[in-house]
């Protein structure tokens, strides 16, 4: 790799934490899953979608008769 | 069709937008289905409203573009506007898209059924005396324009958007009442045919649901097109005259048109349908539904513009589809309704998504806003369009809306949508560098800036 | 701006679309910058490329448009096109874009040099004798027409798209050499004008990068407007005559043309500027660099049409900015490429976003596809436009790429790029409903079929 001159700049400011691509948190928001609580297993850390639906297995799965 | 009755899995009380969704899903999941209606497949938005309306404003975007030719280095002169042949195109495509509707009911195995029906008991509806038993019900009949005490409509001098769209001619001036979108959309197609047009709207500005800055946008691009209006000026009084409509506003100026459009909102088609004798819950004609869509009676639901949520035709689809698959118990996610783009098909157009700024400020959210003028994207500079791209979104947190005005923005929108709907972060689009030259790019443009890395972006 | 050289955190040869995205991140990071451009800030994208053709294009809209809107009840009469009228508004719509990013440059403090730069050292790149010494160096030289062996260009009768876009007349009859974008892009836009077009391309189809449904959906729609086109045929030879130009093609048929237009691709501007000298690595002219555009030299990075990626503005923008936070050490995610959104801004337009079915085939993945025809989509009948968005996805996997020919397509792109590289499944786009009446349903309607619960498809 290339020799990286330290950083002169100031930053782009706060960068949130992101656990999963738009879509999955989308998904885990629908089941109510915290994605905090979901062991990540894709690259970088990523929760992948597999791993939102396997935590949410373990919750009670809801049907169209109870109340939500 | 079936005129003879008969037991279906799901019968269905009207065929609009919310009505016809319903049945095409309940079909594809297997149920069968009968599909009451007793004006035609694909009810308001159809044939008297969404396409009829944005067949006018084409036609008008059109004779706009012949005016202006000149200034893009086309000769050409403008003649006139055609009513007939303006009609012409407009009936061709609604009547194109209504073929193609009643060919996919068909094709569903859905059965239709035609004629005024009537909720008789909690699990059925009769028609001309044949008697529809289905083991659910969805209701779904819609609305109709309405007006407000004292102004009575003659469907001559006083008219609602149902005559409108027949009018064979176009008027030299025009009273709206109700700025709207149906008001607006209307202001709009009419002074591009020509029209002197006055809208007259209580509130203080034009599409009052909208974010504050674009209602002002789209206030200042009609002063340019010379659309008049009165804001904060409620009307008062009407009386027809010699020439056409004269109208009082609350203070004290009258206002003189050809014509007077009433375009004040839709109420609920529910009154003498038999909803409330089966003990549905019904509040200013709305049938009051839980967010499942379910009437709290036996196994009847409600979808469209008869219940008191957006009162949109895609709405309608999705509380149809919706609909569809709870009861075949696909456990579907409820409808996050801020999550709905809207868009009005003015010229500029207006289009959001998510919340404003000041429904933010309600609920207590702390955000960041950026607002990119179209003026510094290309793409806009070409077609000459005036507006802007403002997103709203939680400091260090995800997009919470969207909003736009300008030409051809609508067709934008759904990318708000997705950015909206999936909760996505500025940075994240931000890091998706649009195609160059779009319009689209303003929407980039703007989740670089509220990413901290501004692009294009003139102070 | 500054003669006399001096010492910078980034040195960036070249101010086209590569290079002052790179220096407008840069100074946001805080490094003092010098920008060294021989012609003109803004580069072939905004002189020579995107804006100026889109100009064209847009007035060819609006001739075409007064052209035919007897069928949308307008009166008007098309008179002629007013070539000097046309160069104005162009003119214009540049003039107007150029000095903003002038504005931009100069506001965030960025040092112009004006001169033509060569680098003369591993650190230092050396113009009109004033040595400007790089912490780090970008070179964004960009890209030339240029043409193929036995054709030479003489700018009157065999001319590049440089000449073509400047060109006081409108061709009576035209040879395209080369189907590609700007091939295609300059077809449209002087048919618009009423030209005689026939386009040479060597290939089976017309833009030979896209779905191959696409093209054919291209084909047939400029076979309508009167286009012609000779396939899988490439040039022979070429004479001048008289009245223009004679071209023979490899199974011996000629074409005639008032001039030729040879459009057959863009090379690497990078001879004669020390790049070799100093040891950095180039391939048919072009700057290798590895994922992170590094040249594998001192700090030297390279960006634009002068690497062997896709020659497009935005991914100009795009590297240049990844490049900035790179230097910076920011840690910026490296493109990918296939998602990228490519648009064709011909009429109709062509827009892609992802990989091809063909290229799905050849990395060996299983996919489904859906294709939705513009027939069902309202907006787009209202716009009498024809055409199809194509969704490809994995089986059972996430959408892979879209696909889409018709009018106004190419700003519905950004969708899609979202789709693509969010790796959304075509369920999660389905449960979010587009608005209605819009050609963005398309999209929709496209991935609810995918999705198992097609709303609006007709078979
Ligand atoms: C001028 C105008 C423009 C509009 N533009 C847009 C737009 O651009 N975009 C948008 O999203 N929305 C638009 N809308 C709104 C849209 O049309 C409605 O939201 C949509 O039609 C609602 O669908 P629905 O199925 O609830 O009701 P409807 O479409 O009203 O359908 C109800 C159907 O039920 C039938 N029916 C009623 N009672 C009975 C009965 N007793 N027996 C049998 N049949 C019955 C009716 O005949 C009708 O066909 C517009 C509306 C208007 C008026
Ligand atoms: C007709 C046409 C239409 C196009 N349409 C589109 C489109 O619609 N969308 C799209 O995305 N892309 C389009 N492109 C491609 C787009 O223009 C290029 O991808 C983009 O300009 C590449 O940017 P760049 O910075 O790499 O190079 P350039 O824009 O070519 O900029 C390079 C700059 O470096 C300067 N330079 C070169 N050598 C030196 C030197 N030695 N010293 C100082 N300065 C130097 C040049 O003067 C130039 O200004 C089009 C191109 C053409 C030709």
């Amino acid at each position: 790799a290339p020799p990286r001159p330290a950083s002169p700049g100031r930053g782009t400011g706060t960068r949130t934490v992101v656990l999963a691509k738009p879509p999955v948190r989308k998904l885990a928001k629908d089941l109510g899953v915290d994605l905090r609580a979901v062991a990540p297993s894709g690259p970088d850390g990523i929760v992948t979608r597999e791993d939102v639906r396997r935590h949410a297995e373990q919750s009670l799965p809801r049907t169209p008769a109870e109340p939500r | 069709m079936s005129e003879s009755g008969g037991t279906f899995d799901l019968v269905i009380l009207g065929a609009g937008s919310g009505g016809y969704a319903a049945a095409i899903r309940a079909s594809e999941l297997g149920m069968s289905v009968a599909l009451i209606e007793k004006d035609k497949l694909g009810g308001t938005c159809l044939h008297y409203g969404c396409i009829p309306t944005k067949a006018l404003l084409h036609a008008g975007e059109v004779a706009d573009t012949v005016r202006e030719s000149e200034k893009f280095g086309v000769r050409a002169a403008f003649d006139s506007i055609d009513m007939a042949g303006v009609h012409k195109y407009k009936d061709k495509v609604v009547g194109g898209l209504h073929r193609g509707l009643t060919g996919l009911i068909k094709s569903h195995g859905i059965t239709v059924v035609e004629g005024e029906g009537r909720l008789t008991a909690v699990d059925e509806v009769t028609v001309n005396g044949a008697v529809y038993k289905g083991a659910n019900i969805v209701l779904a009949t819609g609305s109709q324009a309405r007006s407000i005490p004292g102004l009575e409509l003659d469907g001559e001098r006083i008219i609602s958007s149902y005559e409108a769209l027949r009018l064979d001619r176009i008027p030299k001036s025009a009273i709206i009442l109700g700025g709207g979108v149906i008001g607006v959309e209307f202001a709009s197609a009419w002074r591009s045919f020509g029209a002197e047009v006055t809208i007259v709207e209580g509130l203080p500005h034009l599409l009052p649901a909208e974010e504050e800055s674009s209602s002002k946008l789209l206030e200042r691009a009609f002063r340019k097109r010379g659309i008049k209006f009165e804001l904060a000026n409620p009307f008062e009084s009407v009386k027809t005259t010699e020439t056409g409509v004269s109208m009082t506003l609350a203070n004290g100026k009258t206002v003189e048109g050809e014509l007077l459009l009433v375009a004040v909102g839709r109420g609920p088609v529910s009154q003498g349908l038999g909803f409330e004798e089966v003990g549905i819950r019904m509040e200013r004609g709305f049938v009051q539904v839980n967010e499942n869509l379910h009437t709290g009676v036996g196994n009847i639901y409600a979808v469209g513009d008869l219940i008191p949520t957006l009162q949109l035709a895609h709405v309608g689809f999705a509380e149809g589809i919706f609909v569809a698959e709870y009861i075949a118990g696909l456990n579907p996610v409820n409808i996050d309704y801020d999550g709905v783009p809207r868009v009005t098909y003015s010229e500029p157009e207006v289009a959001s998504v998510g919340i404003t700024s000041k429904t933010a400020a309600e609920r207590g959210i702390e955000t960041t806003e950026f607002v990119y003028n179209l003026a510094g994207n290309g793409r806009s500079q070409i077609l000459q369009t005036q507006g802007a791209v403002k997103v709203v979104a939680a400091k260090d947190g995800p997009v919470l809306g969207v909003h736009m005005v300008g030409s051809r923005v609508g067709e934008l929108i759904t990318e708000g949508q997705l950015i909206y709907n999936w909760e996505a972060l500025p940075a994240e689009v931000a890091q998706l560098i649009h195609p160059h030259p779009t319009q689209s790019e303003a929407l980039g443009e703007a989740h670089l800036a509220l990413a901290g890395k501004p692009l294009h972006v003139h102070d």
